[in-house]
């Protein structure tokens, strides 16, 4: 990794987070829909206090004015204050993210840890039952709505079963101190086994709903790539070395296999960073998903606008992430 | 050429066959029996679509408050007039699930078509002229990818307000950067191959090089990729939907069906389960046929 | 220089520089961006009617060099003249038109092929970029003409590239720069990649083409026996440059430079196993990325001085048209006498 | 080997602690939503007023009649029209073991009211909840004076939304602070605010008692106290048939039957406040013509749709106020559901084919809307529903006089304070902020501004009714219900009881 | 284990491969006799057969390829009836294969130094049994043969990467690799097709210098006659699936008994013929589904008769000499 590429890439962000910013508050901008309506709701007010409020907010400014003051603003990193929550809405996003990010790694591993030894199965024994199997098996994943998935898994499980709970990240009676804010790592950390236990439970049926189509594309790509490398000279190479089938398939193939998977995986890690909104609503996910769609709908601009810049810079750092396991499993791209 | 040899027969390819490549790839084609099935299924649901009029039993906006979540029909307190059941305002769930099928392919395909069509056109001029319209082009795609899906459509759905067009926009506003991605990256690989440098040496314009030349070879991997988005896009709309930005009422389309019945699946399954089978079935559908022709009339799949 | 008055090609100091993108960041952090010397200073004509042999071992830039000729690769200086006009400053209008007369076969007959195009239509391409043909009738019946003297046949019309073999698919490509009735042709490798047998089919084509329809071609092969077979005169590329030059029987039959000495030594020969002293060139070609400087072809030669470090030499006629870059060429060395072997193993 | 013994060991401890972690006396309460901030003066948002009124208590509160009575007020009367003096209670502590004095009352609302008295130049965004609140003052040092700059009767209902807070506790940690740390004098106290997914209470067992009327008084019943945000509603009923919540609100009428029939939960419910209406405008050349408001509002069944959708578990009303509202009507004239008539009313008015509209309503109201909408079809109002975001609609229906477009809006108007004063007044007084029907009679206006200074109850009263009367006829909007709130309950608990506020006290609440 | 002249004795080879148009008879009856110490010449143009004949050695034919009769006798055992697991130590340890490319039989992802010790860890039987001895002795060992092909200052160069090596580099590598484990018989599969002139001939000089050294068997297979004809003691001429021809290389080119054979000397461009016109094979290698039992070249053969259509067997030409053509007279040999 060279510095010039270090370079670059945060050079990129700036008109990516430039864009962003602009495509947002132009959105909200041209929205109709006005924040202190929406926050006075069924109450009386008069003009006047409205106007106050609405000072207090700092709608009162043209909108272009509204855009340099919150970039002056975000540059030094202060995203604005939330409408609702009235407090930095950098707080309030930090609260709720860690729980996004872990759903999302869950099912980020879920689904890796699933594809890719089924798409490897699948490809090794190529048109098989199996082989069959998985390829329907990964079409339905990205068939079914996530929400409607979702809320079938939670009648069986929750609700007739009562295996596993209904919603949140972790049980009542399992409170810990915690030290990065991921549970399931806090839990260990702490010594509590039981608490990892419960947390595991409680993001077991939103990660399986999120992963499911990650995996299902993941597998798809693992197979294809797989096959196409097992084409490749090298594996009749290492086959003519008399090398033993499992070194072949997993020292050899699989890690030039992984290539393509890598990649996939980092663009649909963004997705699903930014698509749990719904998955964070079915299982009661306390993310910051669902906490930036309600912001939509009650225009509560700062909150939005900060949102999606995180989105934006996660999504770019994933990347850029998937990029560096790109040239370890591939020693021919030099970053 | 060696890994050829030894795995590919080592058969001339000048075999005098008596049949045009069509005939034979319909041949190669039809002998698959799932991509076979799965065209008819397809076909089955487009005909049910364009017939949707004669085929529903009922009138699919036709509420009936006294059939309100009338079981299906074999379930007790079902009536075969209503084979699977009724919904919360008492509509016919067959037929609404009938008309449905217009919306969700009217919406699927319009937005694949919309989104593919300027994917196409930006992928391949990012791709091929390079330099400052590739930077222009690819930045709008960093800027749009990261920007997550959901939260752009329900930016652009609140600001432009409910409508079946402007679903459609909301959806196809980014989808493009699908395509755009895969084509451009095809379109670099492709522009370096021989027979585009030959075309060049013939005279050829810039054009007719990415319109006769690249755009016929990498169609494939983009249709390919757009087929599977079609199910996102089916699913993206029941997502809005469930967000309450879906299609308007009365109208019936699958997505919002689902997301509508969600809220009554614990004691009523079918109002939500019977839209998203059909959901399942069509994409899968859509996607094992697509599959089974890319295999059949790709000459790159050809052995 | 043996050249006439008016020789068909007439390339001036021709370069081609290859250089990497200079993005802010790199010039930020300082990179310097890469660029890579192609083709260097080169210059050479060919004589209407007359087949040039250009060789040399791959990464040379011999394949480049044919395309900047065609300015399919946009040279960076130096002139090409055609027929009097000067290719490089021409406009996209002339040069579209200048296309006709001046084209290409390409090494792999599978990647020069348009996959999904048939037969009729890659071939009548030209045709119909060019308005030489009216109607698509007269397209097929033309193509189906051509077809038939490169070997194939009208039934071949409608079919795609996949279905033909190797060879049949070189014999298309040709089909495809000759329909247009040029006058100059670019044969980039044209047999390298086709077995033995077919190899020879062509070769033999495009010898009789050459013959009946009055064609010019520049030859680019690595084969020194093929380039040795068909062509009158030949030059020789080593890392961008040509090192020698000359009539093919003067050159072949004396090699004067190190290196195409050695290149003669490496064939093996069917006719007469051991014939040649091996001569066993040390290393590989240089990256082109960092060529070395004086003689590029010093760290590698057997004859190799200090004076061949330092500078490059400049190119000398030592017979009518006979011309050879190399410092010891007054000492009249062959790198079989000497049995030396250079550079390190 | 070891490894995995030890593994599959410690997999068993968790699932024997997990079983046996369910303690008695925890409640749960499955919520819509979270709260905003901690902060009782800074937010405007009714869950997270729920949530706080349980770590927080009110100078009044409302027993289970929805009557005001005293909680941290002693006592307190009015002692002119714009003059109110609160008698503090003594002996009643904050969580963190202070003791409440009349200041701490006095800066609560001084904090509530006066101009950017959260600090940094913020205002409270509750300030206009306490309408013409003029001056707190600490008189004798256990009573608190609050002046008005004019009358305004109403006060008293407006105070039960506002918790006291302690003066030193806000000076030590802030505005900001109070955003996420609490320090009440409700029953319970704060454990643990696990953002978006549960505020985790227990018991204060110093807690006074809290308001005296309301039986029983004393600490809380259960130790722990829990509110887990779970938004979906499919969602929160299986976490209530799951066993996971013991209270969940805003259960769905349809499945109301469901958790009654499962045999550990039951459901409860309540006399809402919320009134639900079709506006018609009146500025359109439709709605302009009384006689096709007359004929909409006979073309709505509205006891077909109470019955078949709502599942009976809402109130039809003629006005716009609830039944159980201050000065609520109950001899207003009734639209009886007759389609012939609506026709025959439309022909009247010069479409003897029926009409096209358009009726414009949010997503959570989708359901009901289109059921109205299809009985408008059949009554000759050909009606379209056109579901839009609830800030667009905001937007095109409550324009405080600006100009409207489009047919008919289905909404509704909460009146949490039960008076009129709260839903009346927005919806009815000329350009007022919920006036979607763009309704203008001078006369009412002239009765709503007279009554909301009126101090005379019964004058009051009087002045409402005559205005109803009036509306009723006038007939800007269909007045169609006010819905039950409708909780699931599990049957564990004892001794909770919905409020018509829909605020979920669980002071009172126990679990088996 | 009979100390048998022969190391390598293929019987009847018949490869077929399955193919939606048909069967596919890729190798179609071939005898192959590899002598201990020899290298053989393997020469036919692509579809002949060659290098299918070897893979089915290798016992490396893969679905839908399959063989279908004939015996594999490699000193003695036959291969075709070992199990998996047999073959596999017989791969590498005593038959050795390289490839035509390097870069693409090279394993991109791994060092040159993993893909060198995994064979040495595979199949070298005088190592330490485990543990860091035996890593450091494969190290070494991995070392020694980088030296061994010449490649400069080796110790540094096993961490490296094959992308990071040159084309004739590579080859060498590869071909270290094969030789590693010290094999009894090397295939080198077009070892010097994807190089230059002058990296071929240092490559094919190091197979030569190292057969030597070690002693083995090298089977060279080639679509360049001038390549065997400076290295091979013998040849083996193969078309469509058969051997055509067969024998010393100094006869077999001097003395070309079969028309393909006389063909495929005649198309090669020589200096020598310089503007005498060459006289190709014309044609091309028949469709190999549902051939008739004919001979093979039957259609591009100059000197085709009626005769020709029938099947024609290998026929013996002189001492150690055979060719297939029905216009021979088959010679007694004793």
């Amino acid at each position: 990794m060279s510095l010039g590429k270090l370079a670059e890439r945060l050079l990129h962000l700036v008109p990516v987070l430039l864009g962003v910013s602009v495509i947002v508050f132009l959105m909200m901008a041209l929205t109709p829909g006005d924040p202190v309506d929406i926050m006075i709701g069924d109450q009386n007010v008069t003009p006047e206090q409205e106007q106050a409020m609405r000072e207090d907010l700092g709608l009162d400014l043209p909108v272009h004015r509204q855009f340099f003051v919150f970039l002056g603003n975000a540059v030094q990193g202060d995203f604005g204050t939330s409408f609702y929550h009235r407090r930095p809405v950098l707080d309030v996003i930090v609260e709720r993210l860690p729980a996004t990010i872990e759903l999302s790694l869950v099912a980020l591993i879920i689904a890796l840890v699933t594809a890719i030894p089924l798409g490897v199965l699948a490809a090794i024994r190529r048109n098989s039952i199996l082989d069959k199997m998985a390829t329907v098996g990964s079409l339905l994943g990205v068939s079914l709505p996530g929400f409607w998935f979702g809320i079938l898994l939670l009648m069986l499980f929750a609700v007739h079963l009562q295996l596993l709970p209904v919603s949140g990240r972790i049980g009542f009676s399992s409170e810990i101190e915690p030290i990065t804010h991921f549970l399931l790592i806090d839990t260990l950390l702490r010594g509590r086994p039981d608490a990892f236990w419960d947390a595991l439970k409680h993001i077991l049926l939103p990660a399986i709903t999120l992963g499911l189509p990650m995996t299902a594309i993941l597998m798809r790509v693992t197979r294809t790539s797989m096959l196409e490398v097992m084409r490749q000279d090298y594996i009749v190479f290492a086959e003519a070395k008399g090398l033993k089938r499992g070194r072949i398939l997993f020292r050899h193939a699989l890690k030039n296999a992984l290539i393509p998977t890598v990649s996939v995986a980092a663009i649909e890690t963004g997705s699903l960073l930014g698509g749990n909104m719904i998955v964070e609503t079915v299982f009661g996910w306390p993310g910051l998903g669902r906490l930036v769609v309600e912001s939509v709908f009650l225009r509560n601009y700062p909150l939005v606008q900060a949102a999606v810049l995180f989105y934006a810079v996660t999504y770019v750092l994933l990347n850029f992430i998937a990029d560096i396991l790109y040239t370890t499993l591939n020693p021919r791209v030099k970053l | 050429m060696t890994s050829a040899a030894i795995h590919s027969p080592p058969v001339a390819k000048a075999s005098g066959a008596g049949q045009t490549i069509f005939q034979r790839n319909l041949r190669q084609f039809a002998a698959n029996r799932l991509a076979m099935a799965s065209v008819g299924v397809v076909l089955l649901f487009v005909l049910l679509a364009i017939f949707a009029p004669f085929i529903a039993p009922h009138d699919p906006n036709e509420t009936d408050l006294f059939r309100r979540l009338q079981p299906p029909a074999w379930q007790a307190g079902g009536e075969w007039a209503y084979l699977l059941g009724c919904d919360a305002l008492g509509r016919d769930i067959l037929s609404r699930i009938i008309y449905g099928s217009r919306i969700s392919i009217f919406i699927g395909a319009a937005v694949i078509f919309v989104a593919t069509t300027v994917g196409i056109a930006a992928g391949l001029a990012a791709g091929y002229f390079r330099g400052w319209v590739d930077v222009a082009i690819s930045r709008l795609v960093d800027i749009l990818l990261s920007f997550p899906y959901l939260i752009f459509a329900i930016g652009l759905m609140a600001m432009m307000g409910p409508g079946l067009v402007n679903i459609i926009l909301a959806l196809a506003y980014k989808e493009w950067v699908i395509p755009c991605r895969v084509v451009r990256g095809e379109t670099l690989a492709t522009r370096e191959l021989e027979y585009v440098e030959a075309a060049r040496a013939l005279g050829a314009s810039s054009a007719h090089i990415m319109v006769k030349e690249i755009l016929p070879n990498i169609l494939s991997p983009v249709i390919v990729v757009s087929t599977i988005r079609i199910a996102h896009v089916i699913i993206l709309e029941a997502s809005l939907s469930f967000l309450g930005l879906g299609v308007q009422p009365p109208t019936a389309s699958w997505g919002s069906m689902v997301a509508d019945g969600r809220a009554f699946i614990l004691g009523a399954w079918w109002v939500s389960t019977f839209p998203g089978l059909a959901i399942l079935l069509l994409v899968l559908a859509i996607n094992v046929a697509s599959q089974g022709l890319r295999d059949a009339f790709d000459p790159r799949f050809q052995e | 220089m043996t050249s006439t008055a008016n020789p068909l090609l007439n390339v001036e100091n021709l370069s081609k520089v290859y250089e990497g993108r200079q993005s802010l960041a790199n010039r930020l952090a300082g990179v310097q961006p890469f660029s890579v010397r192609a083709v260097n200073d080169v210059s050479f004509h060919v004589e209407r009617g007359e087949v040039l042999g250009l060789i040399g071992e791959s990464g040379c830039g011999k394949s480049t060099l044919g395309r900047a000729v065609l300015r399919l690769h946009e040279p960076t200086a130096g002139r090409v003249r055609f027929d009097g006009e000067d290719v490089t400053a021409l406009s996209a209008g002339a040069l579209k038109d200048m296309r006709r007369r001046m084209q290409i076969v390409f090494q792999d007959p599978y990647a020069s092929l348009n996959p999904r195009s048939t037969v009729a239509d890659i071939v009548g391409l030209p045709l119909r970029l060019h308005g030489l043909a009216r109607t698509g009738a007269e397209v097929r019946e033309k193509v189906a003409r051509i077809l038939e003297r490169v070997g194939l046949n009208a039934a071949h019309l409608d079919r795609y590239p996949h279905q033909f073999s190797g060879g049949q698919r070189q014999r298309i490509g040709i089909a495809r720069a000759l329909i247009s009735h040029p006058e100059f042709i670019v044969c980039d490798e044209p047999v390298s990649a086709l077995d033995v047998s077919i190899q020879a089919q062509i070769i033999q084509l495009l010898l009789e083409l050459k013959d009946e329809m009055g064609l010019t071609y520049l030859f680019i092969s690595h084969d020194i026996s093929v380039i040795g077979y068909l062509s009158d005169r030949v030059a020789v590329m080593y890392l961008g440059e040509i090192v020698e030059m000359g009539p093919t029987d003067d050159v072949l039959a004396r090699p004067r430079h190190p290196y195409t000495q050695s290149l003669m030594s490496a064939v093996p020969d069917v006719d007469a196993p051991g014939k040649h002293q091996r001569v066993r060139l040390a290393g590989e070609l240089p990256s082109p990325l960092d060529p070395p400087k004086g003689c590029k072809f010093h760290t590698r030669c057997p004859l190799a001085i200090d004076a061949c470090k330092r500078e490059a030499p400049v190119s000398e006629q030592v017979a009518p048209g006979h011309q050879v870059a190399c410092h010891r060429l007054a000492e009249d060395l062959s790198v079989w006498e000497t049995g030396a072997e250079a550079g390190t193993r | 080997m070891v490894r995995v013994r030890r593994v599959l060991f410690a997999t068993a401890a968790a699932l024997g602690l997990s079983l046996s972690a369910a303690q008695a006396s925890e409640l749960r309460v499955g919520f819509t939503l979270d709260a905003m901030t901690l902060d009782p003066a800074n937010h405007r948002n009714r869950e997270t007023e729920t949530i706080i009124r349980n770590m927080y208590d009110g100078l009044v509160t409302r027993d289970g009649d929805m009557k005001v009575v005293p909680q941290i007020a002693e006592s307190f009367e009015m002692v002119s029209p714009t003059v109110y003096d609160f008698r503090i209670r003594e002996g009643v502590t904050f969580h963190d073991g202070s003791s409440l004095t009349a200041e701490d009352v006095r800066f609560t609302f001084e904090r509530l009211t006066a101009e950017g008295a959260m600090g940094d130049g913020q205002t409270s965004p509750r300030k206009s909840l306490l309408g013409p609140v003029e001056s707190v003052e600490v008189r004798d040092g256990n009573t608190v004076r609050i002046t008005l700059s004019e009358p305004w009767p109403i006060l008293p209902a407006m105070l039960p939304f506002q918790e006291v807070v302690s003066k030193a506790f806000v000076e030590k940690v802030g505005t900001q602070g109070l955003a996420t740390q609490a320090n009440g004098t409700g029953p319970f106290k704060l454990v643990d605010w696990r953002k978006g997914d549960a505020i985790i209470m227990e018991r204060f067992e110093d807690y006074y008692g809290g308001a005296p009327s309301i039986e029983p008084v004393g600490e809380a019943c259960v130790e722990r106290a829990i509110f887990k945000i779970i938004p979906e509603s499919a969602s929160r009923v299986a976490a209530l048939l799951a066993g996971d919540v013991d209270i969940i609100n805003e259960l769905p009428p349809f499945s109301v039957e469901q958790v009654k029939s499962n045999p550990g939960t039951d459901v409860m419910t309540v006399n809402g406040t919320r009134s639900f209406f079709v506006a018609m405008n009146m500025e359109g050349d439709l709605f302009s013509d009384p006689r096709v408001r007359r004929a909409a509002a006979h073309a709505i069944d509205k006891d077909l749709i109470i019955d078949r959708i709502l599942g009976g578990n809402a109130a039809r009303i003629e006005g716009i106020l609830s039944p159980d509202a201050f000065a609520a009507s109950t001899d207003l004239p009734v639209y009886e559901y007759d389609p012939e008539k609506a026709r025959a009313l439309l022909a009247e008015a010069g479409y003897p084919d029926g009409v096209e509209i358009t009726m414009d309503t949010v997503g959570a109201y989708k359901d009901i809307a289109e059921a109205v909408a299809s009985l408008l079809t059949k009554g000759g109002f050909n009606t379209r529903v056109a579901v839009g975001e609830g800030a667009q609609m905001t937007q095109k229906w409550r324009t405080k006089g600006g100009p409207k477009s489009g047919d008919m809006y289905f909404t509704s108007w909460g009146n949490g304070s039960l008076d009129p004063f709260d839903i009346f007044t927005p919806t009815h007084r000329t350009n007022d902020r919920g006036n979607s029907a763009g309704y203008a009679n001078p006369e009412v206006d002239r009765l709503l501004d007279a009554a909301a200074i009126e101090p005379d109850t019964q004058k009051r009263a009087a002045l409402y009714r005559e205005a109803e009367q009036i509306v009723n006829g006038d007939l800007p909007y269909v007045y169609l219900w006010v819905p039950q709130d409708i909780y699931g309950v599990s049957k564990r608990l004892t001794g909770w009881r919905p409020s018509a506020d829909s605020r979920i006290n669980l002071h009172d609440a126990c679990v088996d | 284990m009979s100390h048998n002249e022969n190391l390598l004795e293929v019987d009847g080879l018949r490869t077929v491969f399955d193919t939606s148009e048909g069967m596919v008879r890729a190798v179609d009856g071939v005898d192959v006799t590899v002598r201990r110490g020899e290298c053989l010449g393997v020469v036919g143009e692509s579809g002949s057969g060659k290098s299918v004949t070897f893979s089915s050695v290798m016992g490396l034919v893969r679905s839908p390829g399959r063989i279908e009769s004939g015996s594999i006798r490699f000193e003695g055992r036959d291969l075709t009836r070992l199990s998996p697991r047999e073959m596999r130590a017989i791969r590498g340890r005593d038959i050795s294969m390289t490839m035509q490319d390097a870069l693409t039989a090279l394993n991109p992802a791994l060092t040159v130094g993993e893909q060198l010790s995994e064979m040495l860890d595979a199949h070298d039987e005088d190592l330490p049994a485990r543990g860091g001895a035996r890593r450091r002795a494969i190290r070494d060992k991995s070392v020694e043969m980088l030296r061994l092909v010449g490649i400069p200052s080796p110790d540094s160069r096993l961490d490296q990467y094959p992308h990071e090596f040159s084309g004739g580099m590579r080859q060498r590598i590869m071909i270290a690799i094969a030789l590693a484990p010290g094999p009894k018989l090397l295939i080198a599969d077009e070892p010097t097709t994807a190089l230059d002139v002058t990296i071929q001939a240092q490559v094919l000089e190091l197979i030569s210098e190292i057969r030597a050294r070690l002693g083995m068997s090298v089977v060279l297979i080639t679509h360049d006659l001038g390549v065997v004809a400076e290295h091979c003691d013998r040849v083996m001429v193969m078309y469509a699936g058969q051997v055509v021809e067969e024998g010393a290389t100094v006869d077999v080119i001097s003395n070309p008994q079969h028309p393909y054979t006389r063909g495929l000397l005649g198309s090669i461009p020589r200096l020598s013929l310089r503007g005498k016109p060459i006289r190709p094979i014309q044609g091309q290698v028949p469709n190999l589904v549902g051939l008739p039992p004919q001979c093979r070249f039957y259609s591009r053969c100059p000197d085709r008769t009626e005769a020709c259509l029938q099947f024609v067997e290998m026929r013996n030409v002189g001492s150690d000499r055979r060719a297939r053509c029905i216009a021979l007279t088959q010679e007694e040999v004793a």
